[in-house]
């Protein structure tokens, strides 16, 4: 009887979901907002879905690969460490707002499923070329960050400079200190992600970003955006059903008002080679 | 000269230390308190010199009421008045040199004690106290190493270097061995005689009290129930001091009567040799 | 000064003394020395020019910004406001404070170096498994646990309780050889064992200091929230990271305000727990 | 004995008049903290047996720690070494404003009521803002750069250090207070000669305690650009290069080793 | 029966507390300390049971040594040893009824004491011994707010409850009025009289000593100076034991010795009435 009654509690077989957000790049109109997410998908899915905000990377792989995670939209080269430990599979990328490269300003109704870091410097610097950088000082983000430091570092080492050895590195926590850095003369040089200056620049109230700054370096590897992963264990009907609600997302209002508190414009269908250039600039960044 | 004036100390659990207690001592004078155990004689010391707020009544040194003065006046007067307290009071991890000399910060700038700079004369004070109570080998010792009547000793030297017009006393002498404290106590006499300090001490030796006291005060319960010169703190007075309706747990008053009458007898008999 | 009066000493104690505590004053003296100049060489090396300028516009934006709060964030329903967050915050400090404070108090006993007079390893031991536990990072031990339980205020109660058995075992293990032992040895004149003389003897004395030294760590666990947002472990920390990021300083700042608040209570508490047991 | 009416008094003795007098308001107490525990963990949805169901992973985390990449030391030393200079500099400073402030926190100092109330909040305001958060407002003032690491070291430990040191001088005995009292010592000259030497080996250890805190803390200050180890265990988590967090977290433990036991011999020789 | 047999205390810091101190007492003795203020009574005291560990030589309590005991033994050793302090060590913090109570512990398993379930009879012996010492009506007051004497009477109470074999006394009387010293006193004789209990206690006044024990044992700088009967205590003896080659201070001593002799004469006559 016992089992019965268990077998028959209607939320017992149906184990809650649990689904943690790492941002790749907060854009400054994120906000810090899990639940309508959440109870989008709950909908959707028809069971629970816890879902997490985080910021570090390291945390979400591991806990894939421990499986306390069964959902996991994170940056790129966090899903490349999961993936390499078989604890993720990606099912889609996310899309965000596209930029003119040459300008710099977001282009209206665009979406990208990719983007690029930038190496930025003060608009009057000496700094024309990626060699220029030997010798100088330079604010990246953390070597785990694509844009922040794996991508720009990768194409320097392809340019035949090493930052590691070559300029003097410094860790920063966050793009706007970047940036002020250079501002400020601090720094010569700091590694952002593409259109960094478009999205701080009501941050600084004193400065022009645009007029102030200027793009020394676009790398030429793309960077894929967010990956949506789930853990390969997951059975095929609820990994299609959790990539049907994703996709849904902008097609419904609600669903389009939780994607954009994350600053998500749309998902597409991962494509697992677009990964790849990641986990070989990894490679080439990290020795 | 010291005047109290119906002083009244009440503790915050209700306990009362004083109970409207009026007096007077005069410049010079040698005057020592008796008493049973918790009678108030500390808590009379310490509210001399303010060191507990009265809840009533008022204390006048030299015409100036302590009890309603600010709190720098506060500092200058204590200045002049020094205290052994019944617990010494040491700092335990400062040497004995350092608790001694502390007898004089009152007369020290802030920044001289900051900065420890202290007059060569003042360390040869400290000297000359510690001989006087013959501590001299223990200068430099830790002073929570010390046995007890040496600790005691220390806290008298303390006070003996603050060169105070006015001394309190809280039993300075009962952790002492006889020698000892009859050494300590002709000192105080000797500082009451050639300096004219005026010095107020408890000490439960009536003996002690009688032989240097030019005045005796016996306290019981927070009042005061005998004042008087020794000759006059008869066998009967000693009675009513020490025993009565069971200031100290009324079990004991039966059988304190008798002692405090064995006592006295005992005195008589002596006396009459 | 002191000299001239060393010789006057009639009591002078064996030759053997002198010297040792000759050894023990050299000894302390060049550690002082040594002490003193790691201190002076770490001021002198510091590059005090690596800074920027001050910029007034930033900072009279910053502090503008910082003085107006934003209080549409106190409370909205949403579940993920201010007072839900801080709950959860005071939530999982309470209960890391509480699980810290469970496990260190009997560990303290364990690595007071005055309990164990005639074992003297014991306490080596013991202390240094509190170092190992004070060695990792909070950030590993968040992460650790988010692996462990999943992401959420769970994890945090756990990687903050276990950080802080560390911390309060040493602080503990300090108060204990720093305390008064004449109780104690009264308790030990009678015949009583080592737990009647701690619960007559020591923990009377020690049970104040030890509610403050636990409600200390109850306000820095409030502080430490911050740290688990980096890993998804609940309360007001995730939000307070995405603001700084961003730059939103009136959302940090009604944040800031919320924990000060919260704060200022608990010390309020502790305050009153510590006239109490005095 | 002869405790006649003593006995007749106390015929039958309640529990109130025992060692248990307090037992209902201890019991209430008891039951109190015990409602709140378990009020927070159902807020929070902690259960331990979860916790332990699943040590395997925590010991599947802690097992990659178990090979650290001695070689890596070379790159590590110098972090080590900004690490302890900032620890060192940050601390120093944050002491020598605290344990003024905190003196000025008790009514040791002052007797202005208002002035030690006004000193205890700025101290627990100061001591309330998250590292991460200080961090953030003092890149913003000064930029990134050591001196942001050591003015955000220095302003926590002024916080964490005052508040130690001002709950011990409350707890000092008031025995040698009184004695300073008595010979007209002004409340400074008090706190120098009567409160200093009793706290002087808490403050020590204390010191010491935040010293230590500092060099973890430094996690979060590579974030300012400091630089130090913290830089080198995020970025190597992060990379999972966990040969590296572990040598990182063992070079942390020689140090929190060798603060623990020069605060132990400081104390040893204070005692 | 308590014999210790050549035994030497050196503090850390180079003091020789005892000098090869060889003393036997019997069972049911009351033997009475005496000597100058850091001639090591209280290191003597705490040596016999062990508070103190000893440099050299060895202690038998009726035939076992405590020196060489392991820490159970030593355990149930002082269960039968009570112990009053010099410096009470009461718990501040705690009741008098907690304190006094604390004098049993030995008897109780540690589950008891950490649920505090103490029989009844217990709680009505902590009664009388608080009426004895006459603190009946404190019995639920912290210890900490009560006079030096009230303290000291709660660390008598402490000892009282604790039914010894022997009784060490550090000072018992040190802070007490002479009434109540003799009332501590009696009590003491009594407990030595009716259960047999030794006593050995040390003491300041030499007139108590003479009054109430059964053999005093005078000591200076850390050896025993004088082993007898009370009636064998001569004024030279007296001025033996308190003055000579000066221990406590070479500045001291002439004078001391001049006043020694004047105690001795005070007393010779007053013998002779
Ligand atoms: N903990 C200690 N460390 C070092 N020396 C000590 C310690 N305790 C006592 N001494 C020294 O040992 C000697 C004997 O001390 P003890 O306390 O036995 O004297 P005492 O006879 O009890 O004196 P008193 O009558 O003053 O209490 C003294 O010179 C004292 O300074
Ligand atoms: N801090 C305090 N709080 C409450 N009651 C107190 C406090 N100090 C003393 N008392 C009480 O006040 C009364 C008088 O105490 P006081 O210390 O003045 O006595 P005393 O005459 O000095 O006694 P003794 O000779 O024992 O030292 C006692 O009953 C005592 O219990
Ligand atoms: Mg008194
Ligand atoms: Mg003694």
């Amino acid at each position: 009887a016992c089992g019965n009654k268990a077998s028959s509690a209607k939320s017992s077989d149906t184990q809650t979901l649990e689904l943690q957000f790492v941002p790749t790049n907060n854009d400054g109109s994120m906000q810090a907002k899990a639940k309508p997410f959440g109870d989008y998908l709950s909908k959707k899915l028809d069971r629970k879905v816890h879902v997490t905000l985080a910021t570090d990377y390291t945390t979400i792989v591991e806990a894939m690969k421990s499986g306390k995670v069964d959902i996991g939209i994170m940056p790129p080269a966090a899903y490349v460490q999961a993936r390499q430990a078989k604890a993720a599979k990606a099912i889609l990328t996310s899309e965000l707002g596209a930029y003119d490269r040459t300008t710099g300003k977001p282009i209206e109704g665009k979406l990208r499923d990719s983007f690029k870091g930038e190496v930025l410097v003060r608009a009057d610097s000496s700094i024309h070329s990626l060699t220029d950088l030997k010798g100088k000082k330079i604010a990246t983000l953390s070597p785990a960050s694509a844009s922040g430091y794996i991508y720009p570092v990768a194409e320097m080492k392809k340019a035949g400079v090493d930052p590691t050895t070559a300029s003097t590195l410094t860790t920063v926590n966050d793009i706007p200190s970047a940036m002020t850095a250079v501002l400020e003369g601090q720094q010569d040089a700091c590694f952002v992600f593409e259109g960094a200056r478009n999205v701080f620049a009501s941050k600084f109230s004193d400065k022009d970003l645009f007029k102030d700054l200027r793009v020394l370096y676009l790398t030429k590897g793309d960077i894929p955006n967010d990956a949506i992963a789930v853990n390969p264990s997951m059975d095929a009907s609820l990994q299609d059903k959790v990539k049907q609600a994703f996709l849904g997302m902008p097609k419904d209002k609600e669903g389009a008002e939780a994607m954009a508190m994350w600053g998500h414009k749309g998902y597409v269908p991962a494509n697992e080679k677009n990964y790849d250039t990641i986990e070989q600039y990894l490679k080439l960044a990290a020795d | 000269m010291i005047v109290l004036n119906k002083v009244t100390k009440r503790y915050d659990n209700g306990t009362l230390g004083l109970d409207g207690v009026s007096l007077t001592v005069g410049e010079g004078e040698f005057v020592a308190i008796v008493g049973p155990s918790g009678a108030g004689k500390s808590t009379l010391l310490r509210s001399i010199n303010r060191l507990n707020d009265i809840t009533s009544g008022d204390i006048l040194i030299d015409g100036t009421s302590i009890t309603k003065a600010r709190r720098r006046e506060v500092r200058a007067m204590r200045c002049s008045i020094g205290m052994i307290f019944q617990q010494f009071n040491l700092v335990g991890n400062a040497t004995v040199q350092k608790n001694v000399i502390s007898g004089r910060l009152g007369r020290y700038s802030t920044l001289q004690t900051l900065l420890g700079l202290f007059p060569r004369a003042d360390y040869e004070l400290v000297d000359q106290a510690l001989a006087t109570v013959g501590l001299s080998d223990k200068l430099q010792e830790r002073s929570d190493r010390l046995s007890g009547g040496q600790q005691q000793r220390v806290a008298i030297a303390r006070t003996r270097v603050q060169e105070a017009r006015i001394l309190l006393a809280d039993e300075p002498v009962a952790s002492l061995d006889p020698v000892t404290s009859q050494t300590i106590l002709d000192d105080l006499r000797g500082i009451n005689r050639d300096a004219g300090t005026t010095v107020l001490l408890s000490i439960h030796s009536v003996d002690f009290a009688k032989q240097y006291a030019s005045r005796i005060i016996g306290m019981r319960a927070g009042r005061i129930v005998f004042d008087g010169a020794p000759q006059e703190l008869t066998d009967d007075m000693f009675r009513r001091i020490y025993t009565a309706d069971g200031a100290s747990g009324a079990a004991v008053s039966a059988a304190a009567e008798a002692r405090a009458e064995s006592i006295a007898d005992d005195k008589a008999e002596s006396r009459q040799q | 000064m002191n000299n001239e009066i060393q010789h006057t000493s009639t009591l002078s104690g064996p030759s053997s003394r002198r010297s040792k505590n000759a050894v023990g004053v050299w000894g302390q003296r060049i550690s002082i020395a040594l002490v003193a100049l790691i201190v002076v060489a770490c001021f002198a090396t510091v590059d005090y020019g690596d800074k920027a300028p001050m910029s007034w516009p930033t900072l009279t934006h910053t502090f503008s910004q910082l003085l107006r709060p934003d209080w549409g964030y106190v409370y909205d329903g949403s579940g993920e406001d201010l007072v839900s967050l801080m709950l959860q915050t005071i939530c999982i400090a309470f209960l890391s404070m509480i699980i810290a404070t469970v496990l260190a108090f009997p560990w303290s006993f364990i690595s007071a170096s005055t309990l164990w007079p005639h074992m003297p390893a014991i306490p080596v031991a013991a202390k240094f498994v509190t170092d190992i536990l004070r060695a990792f990072p909070e950030l590993v031990y968040a992460i650790v646990f988010v692996k462990v339980v999943g992401p959420g205020p769970a994890a945090g109660v756990l990687a903050l309780g276990v950080h802080q058995i560390g911390m309060l075992g040493k602080l503990y293990a300090e108060s204990i050889e720093s305390m008064d032992t004449g109780p104690a040895e009264a308790m030990e004149s009678v015949g009583a064992n080592f737990w009647k003389t701690t619960l007559f003897g020591r923990i009377p004395l020690l049970a104040p200091i030890f509610a403050s030294l636990s409600l200390n760590h109850f306000e820095i666990a409030v502080r430490s929230a911050a740290t688990l947002g980096l890993v998804g472990a609940g309360g007001i920390g995730a939000p307070l990271i995405f603001a700084i990021q961003s730059r939103q300083w009136n959302r940090v700042s009604i944040l800031l305000l919320g924990i000060i608040v919260v704060v200022a209570a608990i010390d309020a508490g502790t305050g009153w727990l510590r006239k109490k047991l005095l | 004995m002869s405790g006649s009416p003593i006995q007749r008094s106390a015929p039958r003795r309640a529990l109130s008049q025992t060692v248990h007098r307090h037992l209902w308001r201890n019991l209430a107490t008891f039951a109190l903290i015990v409602v709140c525990v378990l009020g927070a963990s159902s807020v929070t949805g902690t259960s331990l047996i979860d916790a332990f169901e699943n040590a395997d992973q925590a010991a599947d985390f802690f097992s990659n720690l178990l090979h650290p990449d001695w070689p890596y030391f070379a790159k590590l030393w110098i972090p080590l070494l900004q690490t302890i200079r900032m620890s060192v500099v940050g601390t120093v400073l944050g002491l020598v404003f605290a344990i003024p402030f905190a003196f000025l926190c008790t009514r040791i100092v002052t007797s202005n009521r208002a002035l030690t109330a006004a000193s205890r909040i700025i101290m627990d305001i100061v001591r309330t803002i998250p590292n991460l958060l200080l961090a953030a407002l003092i890149v913003a003032f000064v930029g990134i750069g050591q001196v942001s690491g050591i003015l955000t070291i220095a302003i926590f430990t002024f916080g964490v250090v005052g508040q130690l040191v001002y709950q011990t001088i409350d707890t000092v005995d008031p025995g040698p207070l009184e004695a300073a009292h008595s010979v007209g010592a002004n409340r400074t000259q008090t706190a120098v000669w009567a409160v200093a030497p009793q706290v002087r080996d808490d403050i020590a250890s204390y010191a010491l305690y935040a010293f230590e805190i500092n060099i973890r803390a430094s996690v979060v200050l590579g974030y300012v650009g400091a630089g130090g180890l913290g830089v080198l265990l995020n970025s190597s988590l992060s990379l999972q290069r966990y040969d590296r967090v572990s040598l990182v977290i063992l070079t942390v433990l020689v140090l929190v080793v060798a603060v623990d036991w020069l605060s132990g011999s400081i104390r040893r020789r204070l005692r």
